[in-house]
């Protein structure tokens, strides 16, 4: 078997990103492409805390920006799934292909 | 004063910001008109006198030293600093590139006693129309202008290079004449089109520079080069990568460099060379050189290159066609000298023999091609080419005289082509056509104004006694020493252009004076500012050129024997 | 006057110092060093103050003319002339007291140029060559000066007249005293501007400004060759060249590493003093020597050996035997033609143009479309002779090539006889006297191409005297008969202007050579010296024909000066009498006279309202002769269009005699063609009479210093004829000046006689031909200048259309490419997007109405475009 | 099930020759925590396979959580307690909840065939594919400037709150308010359509 090194966590956080990526372009669900922009963010974090582990800063830099990311994913989480639901009270559905008006 | 390049070169930026301030200040049209013109007047100013104290302070005694050198790294990924300073070259540049834009800010001020000039109502003088705008990229553009002749890191040069650029075009394409589209569009093209080669060569440079292999070769074939150049501190062995390195401004090492002097060294121990054919037999570095020389042949211009030339004449407001004929032209050579020849010198010398070719064939045929126009502006332009041929041929000959009447060249014609364009744009004013034959007998109401131009015309077709013939003589002279049939061809023009400066003062001034122009008012204050200034320069360099001689010769002779000890 | 009697006194004491020095000058010749000079500190001085007097009148000459009046205008131009004629003399005085050896001064100013092997310096030198040009310059220029206040008194213009002047004044100064080629060409160019300037003067006539511009034109021409020699001269002593028999670098090497063999030393002040230590045998540092030391050679004060502008270096590399230098340049050819002769050739090309010879005479003719006194200063005194004092001032190296001797020489005589011819049928008095300098000119020419380089300067001397003074007369002419130039419309002047009649007379029989001026002098000379000059010619033979040609040529002189002399001052006067009844003036004369001149000061242009104290004014105002028109005439002249006269002088009414601050000017001239027999005075007469300083003459002896370098090659290559044939000549040249005379005064003395136009009818073709001077103007427009226009037009529209039509057609091309690309989007990319568009309304009905979801396209865009960075960015490294 | 093997394959592919080298120095047997990280690394995939593929969101959800977990394991294995227990608390704890209500309100629960259909698949596995290539080659053909035994940073919490109060206390404040404009922002819209 093989010690994890930096590349191990950095492919995890690369095929997580390609499945986030695939998810956010396939899905036409608003919340499943939500849930993709979560799975992308949760890939850099990886990578993010990787780093700071495998080349260390006395900061912390690495973690401290997964952090705001963690941050920043939650307001946006919130924001979304309020959007969302506002959506849905108008327009009756949730799907992204659908919620056109501003393009009329 | 060690930041006095910085100072020199972003005096004009502070100006920028004033009038970009003073545009969320509430304040009606002429108000902000008067304002930012009177900003760029300033800063234009503080630059020219911060050139002057340059001059001053140089230290012309000492040879391939570079003074004033500022050095701070800028982005450290690519290895990229923020690297000026001046040689005896490039200092005579800096100064004329602050007198000029200086002038070039005064003769952009709508200062004339009365109407009696500018009466054309559908036709708004340049000077009152967006002024702001205006003023803004006359800045920008100097700010450009020092700052290419200042650089001495590579991308820096080309950051500059195209910073200067943006502010032509736009500085052509709204201020200029009726086909002003036209012309700024093809200006840019033509430019861009030369800068994107240049771009090329650069990386491909910066990338060989930190090819290992290709240091060991050269560390190989030709051990003693290699030697000296580690003894010069130039390469320096990177103790973590263990790696060749170039040291950085803070010390630390750098696999690539952009640093201009560093890979004239390497070109110079041949590195370059080393790499192998590039394509159909033509080297690496012949084929750099080929890229760059094409960017920097559209700036000079060279044959046949030059057609945005005329029409980015005509068009521009003249400040405009000031600072193109007398600074930006100057790059074109600049440029060559500073990488051209020194970077890739074995290039340089099999190709030497074509570029004085061309040399030839620019100052005669563009001398020809003058002797046909009927618009004063082409007129002026084409001789411009013609005479910067004389650079050309200069430089070919890669003898010191030559070569020294190259750059001499460079500088005087920096200060004539600005006074013809003055002058041209002295009668347009009044008249609001160049037309030759729409003149005539014009010298008996406006005397001052005829005795400018004769000085100007005569300075221009090389005189003795004044700038011109200096520089041309010393082209001659240094070019016959390997070139004597193509110098006997160039030496036709100094015919072809007294017949065709004098055609057109008998066409303009004398004979009988045409009625329309029987009041046509003579040469107003502001205009005196900016003439007689260039007219007394022109005198000086004519009796006294040591002044620039001294000043360029101790480091271009440097580079001549560096150049040709390939 | 005052002046004359002080130069006569120094040309005596220059005699006997040249007696001393002549010795000195022969045994110098023997073993020839280096030459030695003294550093003098005020020679600047001399061209200073034309150049000061330039810049005051161009600069305040307008205001001051408005302000003050004419006359300050000309104190401050006249004012720099006697100021520099002083400096001259001073010079002159102080040139006496050295011994010949080191009659050679220097006067460093600044290092001009300093360039690689080019070194020139702002420098002025004199030696006994170089003083006698600045003092003919500053002397006749100055008279000439005094002459223009009255010709040029009512053009309102003067302050820019006078201004030229000293301009043209400081011009030749430097061409004299340059102590290198670049001062020489400064000098050089800077004449021909000057006389562009003032040969359009009147530059409302558009014929003028054409005369003008052609002058200068083709000055540059001849410029162009100057230069190449000069070039071709500089490369070949040193530089690179030196080492290869054929001059030029083989192809690969050009551009190779070789330095420059030769590296001129810094310019140091000690390289300017004097050496004590400099003896010919011990300071002469070979090539060889050169070679292995360079430095050593300047600091002993040796010879340079290498490329040099400076004519005294010059000199001593091609003088002194020791350098090698000679010996290498003989040896040299350039692409086959052997490069003395080339460099000989081109630089007498820039002679033919300044100094009107074959084939670039043409503009001298035309110049004469300046005001009188321009073209007695520059057109015939002083500029046209650069030429000749460039080929003597390098006799060292002249000499050297028999071939550019013989050209030279040839030329002359061609460009002599040429001229002649045509002098014969001028009825323009000026233009005669244009052609006579022309002729006169290529007399000079062959003085100095047969090696006569005396005979050929004294000439220029001799000729600077009586042409001004013919040219000054034929103004005084011209403007006692209001700009009348036709002689055909004169006549019977002498009557009328007694003092210009006789200045003119004698002017007249010095340039015809009779034996009583001085013009026989130097004319002889150079023909014997032509018939003595054996193989100094490629062949013995040319000297003796270019002797019949020079001989027959003086006869032709003789007689179109005397028809000049005859059609305008003898028999009745022709001119237009009419004119006075035009002005209404004439049967009143007297009375006018009178009245006018109680009412000068109400009816006198504004010159006369300048206060009455300086010398011309007071001649305005009391014309010595007695029936003078001027005032008369003064009211009646003003409308008249180009009127460029005298102080108010009238129109109408008979002619007049000129104000006395013209005749004083043709007197002194006068005078001067007769002292000036003293400097060159026939020395077998002298042999005969034992007179010592006769022995040899005095010019002859005062110059020997500046001509000893060629000095033995050219006596030993002469064909020592004897005295007797020497005897002989000067009787046949005496004979064909009473020829030419003889069959002038049989065909127009008085004008009774009618032979002139029988033979006109009788060749008619002839005549026209003659007439026409040959049609050669009119073959140079058909040819060259056509030529260009039409050159220069094809490469204009080659220059828009090929050229820049390249340009468009890229950018045509390129728009068709972006249309292309656009239609490839519209048609492709959309295209897929509608597929999809297809497949989705296949996946659900819901979907049918909608496009794909937009965030995806972006998202897309934005994946691939990372991908994309990233891929190039791991393929370049 | 298709695409996993596609995957794997990729990752066979691209992925085991950048590993080579890392195989070949470090060639000792592996530690029970190396195995443990494979195990999480797996789990964390393969449920992030599942949100990308699963056609229920409900199961996308769920397996959400799972990578979610499997993400905040690794944060453990990178010896960053702290990020690993906010992971924990503010997604599993928040963001996932919010998901799972927000799935409620929306999608009729039942026929989960509908609830979250896909489109334009083709494309979109390419992409993946292509990501994974490249960002594959370059995790691991990049010579990573990386040392394995680097100290564990001893108290990250307590560094980490340092550094939030200096270094990085812009950041810190600027987030703050996002957080609270956030609150702010997700009631106001909410709130105004439920009105209705």
């Amino acid at each position: 078997m093989l010690a994890p090194g930096l590349p191990h966590f950095l492919i995890v956080g690369a095929v997580l990103f390609a499945f986030g990526t695939y998810t956010v372009v396939t899905r036409t669900n608003a919340v499943g492409i939500l849930m993709g922009v979560e799975l992308i963010l949760n890939a850099a974090n990886v990578n993010f805390v990787a780093f700071n582990r495998f080349n260390p800063s006395p900061l912390l830099t690495g973690q401290v920006f997964s952090i705001f990311v963690i941050v920043l994913a939650a307001a946006e989480a919130a924001v979304a799934l309020a959007i969302v639901l506002a959506i849905f009270m108008t327009a009756k559905t949730i799907d992204a292909t659908q919620a056109d008006t501003l393009k009329e | 004063m060690d930041h006095l390049l910085s100072y020199i070169i972003f005096a004009p930026i502070a100006g920028v910001i004033a009038i970009g301030a003073s545009l969320a200040v509430p304040m009606d049209k002429p108000q902000r008109d008067q304002f930012s013109r009177w900003v760029a007047l300033i800063c234009a100013g503080v630059a020219f006198v911060l050139g002057l104290y340059l001059w001053v302070v140089y230290d012309g005694s000492t040879a391939g030293k570079i003074q004033f050198i500022e050095r701070a790294t800028w982005i450290p990924s690519l290895h990229i600093e923020y690297f000026v300073g001046v040689d005896g070259i490039s200092v005579s540049m800096v100064i004329l590139s602050t007198l000029i834009s200086f002038i070039a800010t005064i003769a952009s001020m709508p200062w004339w006693r009365g109407k009696d000039e500018h009466d054309d109502p559908e036709h708004p003088h340049f000077s009152v129309v967006k002024v702001p705008g205006y003023m803004i990229m006359l800045l920008i553009l100097q700010t450009g202008m020092s700052g290419t002749f200042a650089a001495l890191d590579m991308f820096l040069f080309f950051v500059f290079w195209e910073v200067m650029l943006l502010p032509m075009y736009f500085l052509i394409g709204i201020w200029g004449g009726p086909r002003k589209e036209y012309a700024a569009i093809k200006f840019f093209l033509y430019t861009l089109a030369g800068s994107v080669l240049l771009l090329l060569a650069i990386l491909a440079l910066y990338y060989r520079t930190g090819d290992q292999a290709l240091l060991q070769r050269l560390a190989t074939v030709n051990p003693e080069a290699f030697r000296r150049l580690v003894d010069a501190g130039t390469l320096a062995m990177d103790p973590q990568s263990h790696a060749w390195a170039y040291r950085m401004a803070e010390g630390g090492f750098a696999s690539n460099t952009f640093n201009m002097l560093t890979m004239a060294k390497l070109g110079q121990a041949g590195l370059f060379d080393l790499v192998g054919p590039f394509l159909a037999g033509i080297t690496f570095a012949k084929l750099m050189w080929i890229f760059m020389f094409i960017a920097f042949a559209v700036k000079v211009p060279m044959v046949p290159l030059h057609t945005w030339l005329p029409d980015a004449h005509v068009e521009a407001p003249t400040p405009i066609s000031v600072i193109l004929a007398g600074i930006l032209l100057k790059m074109g050579i600049y440029g060559m000298l500073r990488m051209n020849w020194p970077i890739l010198p074995a290039a340089t010398a099999s190709f030497a023999p074509a570029v004085s070719v061309f040399g030839v064939i620019n100052i005669v045929y563009a001398a020809m091609v003058t002797l046909a126009q009927t618009d004063l502006k082409k007129l002026i332009a084409y001789s411009s080419v013609s005479h910067m041929g004389f650079s050309l041929l200069g430089m070919a000959s890669m003898t010191e005289s030559g070569m020294s009447g190259a750059v001499l060249n460079l500088f005087t014609h920096g200060i004539i082509s600005p006074m013809l364009f003055l002058i041209v744009g002295v009668i347009y004013d009044r008249a609001h056509h160049r037309e030759i034959e729409g003149f005539g007998g014009i010298a008996k109401v406006v005397p001052e104004y005829t005795a400018l131009m004769g000085l100007a015309f005569f300075a221009s077709l090389g005189l003795p006694g004044l700038a011109g013939f200096i520089s041309e003589f010393l082209v001659l002279n240094g070019a016959f020493a390997n070139l004597p049939w193509h110098t006997a061809l160039s030496a036709v023009s100094v015919i072809i252009t007294a017949a065709y400066y004098l055609w057109t003062i008998q066409r303009v001034f004398l004979g009988n004076l045409n009625p329309k122009y029987a009041h046509l008012p003579d040469v107003n204050w502001r205009e005196r500012l900016t003439l007689y200034p260039l007219g007394a320069l022109a005198i000086l360099f004519g009796f006294y050129p040591n002044v620039m001689l001294r000043l360029i010769n101790t480091d271009l002779f440097a580079l001549v024997r560096s150049v040709k000890g390939v | 006057m005052e002046i004359l009697s002080q130069v006569k006194d120094l040309v005596l004491l220059a005699a006997q110092h040249g007696a001393e020095g002549a010795g000195e000058a022969l045994k110098h010749a023997e073993e020839l060093g280096p030459q030695k000079f003294v550093t003098v500190g005020y020679l600047w001085l001399i061209p200073f103050f034309p150049l000061l007097g330039f810049a005051t009148n161009a600069l305040a000459g307008h205001w001051i003319q408005r302000r003050f009046g004419k006359k300050y205008v000309s104190y401050i131009a006249v004012g720099a002339m006697v100021l520099s004629f002083a400096v001259a003399m001073v010079a002159l005085i102080q040139m006496l007291g050295l011994p010949p050896s080191d009659q050679y001064m220097v006067n460093f100013l600044w290092n001009m140029i300093t360039a690689g092997d080019i070194q020139a310096n702002l420098s002025f030198s004199l030696d006994p060559l170089s003083m006698m040009m600045t003092l003919i310059i500053t002397f006749i220029g100055g008279l000439i000066h005094w002459y223009s206040t009255g010709y040029m008194a009512d053009d309102p213009g003067y302050w820019r007249f006078f201004c030229y002047l000293n301009l043209f004044v400081f011009s030749m100064l430097m061409l004299v005293m340059g102590d290198n080629f670049v001062l020489m060409f400064f000098g050089w160019e800077g004449v021909g501007l000057c006389s562009y300037l003032l040969i359009g003067f009147w530059y409302e006539d558009i014929e003028k400004a054409k005369a003008a511009v052609k002058a200068f034109v083709t000055n540059r021409v001849g410029d162009f060759g100057f230069v190449l020699g000069l070039f071709l001269l500089f490369w070949a002593l040193g530089g690179s060249w030196v080492e290869r028999a054929n001059v030029i670098p083989p192809r690969e090497t050009r551009w190779a590493t070789a330095d420059p063999n030769y590296k001129p030393q810094a310019q140091s002040g000690t390289f300017y003093e004097k050496d004590p230590s400099l003896s010919p045998s011990k300071a002469a540092t070979t090539w060889e020597n050169y070679r292995r030391d360079p430095a050593s050679s300047a600091s002993k004060g040796g010879i340079r050996v290498g490329p040099t502008f400076t004519f005294r270096e010059l000199r001593d590399q091609l003088a002194v035997d020791a350098t090698g230098v000679r010996s290498r340049l003989t040896g040299m050819t350039f692409f086959g033609i052997p490069l003395l002769a080339l460099i000989g050739i081109l630089l007498f090309v820039g002679a033919t143009a300044k100094s009107a010879q074959i084939p670039l005479y043409v503009w001298l003719p035309d110049a004469m479309a300046g005001p009188t006194p321009v073209s007695a200063l520059i057109h015939a005194a002083t500029m046209v002779t650069a030429g000749v004092y460039m080929v003597a001032r390098l006799n060292f190296l002249f000499a050297l090539s028999t071939a550019a001797m013989t050209v030279i020489a040839l030329t002359g005589a061609a460009t002599a006889m040429f001229a002649a011819t045509i002098g014969f049928v001028q009825n323009d008095i000026k233009k005669v006297l244009a052609y006579s300098t022309v002729s006169q000119l290529g007399f000079m020419f062959i003085g100095v191409g047969v090696g006569a380089y005396w005979a050929g300067v004294y000439h220029l001397l001799t000729h600077a005297f009586f042409k001004a003074c013919l040219f000054l007369g034929s103004g005084s002419v011209i403007l006692g008969c209001h700009h009348e130039q036709d002689m055909r419309k004169m006549g019977g002047l002498k009557r009328f202007m007694p003092l210009t009649a006789k200045t003119y007379l004698y002017a007249c029989i010095a340039i015809a050579g009779f034996p009583i001026a001085n013009g026989f002098f130097s004319k002889d000379e150079i023909l014997w010296k032509a018939f003595d000059s054996g193989s100094n010619m490629l062949d013995p033979s040319i000297g003796k024909l270019i002797w019949v040609v020079g001989w027959l040529t003086a006869c032709g002189t003789s007689f179109y000066m005397w028809r000049s002399y005859y059609m305008t001052f003898t028999g009745e006067y022709r001119g237009a009498r009419g004119e006075a009844h035009l002005g209404g003036h004439a049967p009143l004369l007297p009375a006018l006279v009178t009245g006018s001149l109680a009412s000068l000061p109400s009816s006198s242009v504004d010159a006369h309202r300048a206060p009455t104290d300086s010398p011309q004014v007071r001649d305005m105002r009391h014309p010595d002769s007695g029936a003078d028109p001027h005032a008369a005439g003064a009211a009646g002249h003003a409308d008249h269009p180009d009127h460029k006269a005298a102080e108010g002088h009238g129109h109408g009414g008979m002619p007049h005699e000129s104000p006395t601050s013209m005749t004083y000017v043709l007197v002194t001239l006068a005078i001067g063609c007769a002292a000036t027999i003293v400097l060159g005075f026939w020395a077998p007469l002298g042999h005969l009479l034992h007179i010592d300083w006769m022995q040899e003459p005095m010019l002859e002896r005062w110059l020997s210093p500046t001509f000893a370098p060629s000095r033995e090659l050219v006596e030993s290559r002469g064909a020592a004829s004897g005295t007797f044939w020497e005897w002989l000549l000067m009787f046949a040249s005496i004979g064909v000046a009473f020829a030419g005379w003889l069959i002038a005064r049989a065909f127009y003395k008085d004008a009774k006689s009618t032979v002139p136009e029988k033979l006109a009818a009788a060749f008619p073709g002839l005549y026209r031909v003659v007439y026409n001077k040959y049609y050669v103007d009119e073959l140079y427009q058909a040819t060259v200048l056509r030529g260009t226009s039409i050159l220069a037009k094809a490469l204009a529209v080659f220059d828009n259309v090929v050229i820049d039509g390249i340009v468009n057609a890229v950018a045509v091309v390129g728009r068709f490419v972006a249309n292309i690309d656009g239609a490839i989007d519209k048609y492709l990319v959309d295209g897929a997007v509608n597929a999809l568009a297809e497949g989705i309304v296949e996946l659900g009905g819901r979907f049918r109405r909608l496009q794909t979801g937009r965030i995806q396209n972006y998202l897309y865009a934005a994946v691939l475009g990372a991908l994309l960075v990233i891929g190039i960015n791991f393929l370049v490294h | 099930m298709v695409v996993v093997a596609f995957v794997f394959w990729i990752f066979v592919k691209e992925v085991l020759p950048g590993l080579a080298p890392v195989a070949t120095q470090g060639a000792e047997l592996a530690r029970p925590s190396d195995l443990l990280f494979y195990v999480i690394a797996a789990v964390s995939i393969v449920s992030g396979a599942g949100v990308a593929f699963s056609r229920s969101i409900i199961y996308a959800a769920l397996s959400l959580l799972g990578a979610l977990l499997g993400i905040g394991a690794l944060f453990i294995f990178l010896s960053a307690d702290y990020v690993a227990v906010s992971q924990l608390l503010i997604y599993i704890g928040g963001v996932l909840v919010l998901i799972l209500f927000a799935v409620m309100l929306t999608s009729k629960i039942g026929d989960k065939s509908h609830t979250n259909p896909s489109i334009g698949v083709l494309p979109g596995i390419g992409l993946t594919v292509a990501l994974i290539a490249v960002l594959g080659y370059v995790a691991t053909r990049t010579p990573w400037i990386s040392n394995r035994d680097a100290p564990n940073p001893a108290q990250t919490a307590r560094t980490i709150g340092d550094v939030f109060l200096k270094e990085y206390l812009l950041p810190f404040e600027v987030s703050s308010l996002v957080l609270l404009a956030t609150l702010i922002g997700a009631v106001v819209v909410a709130r105004k359509e439920i009105k209705e």
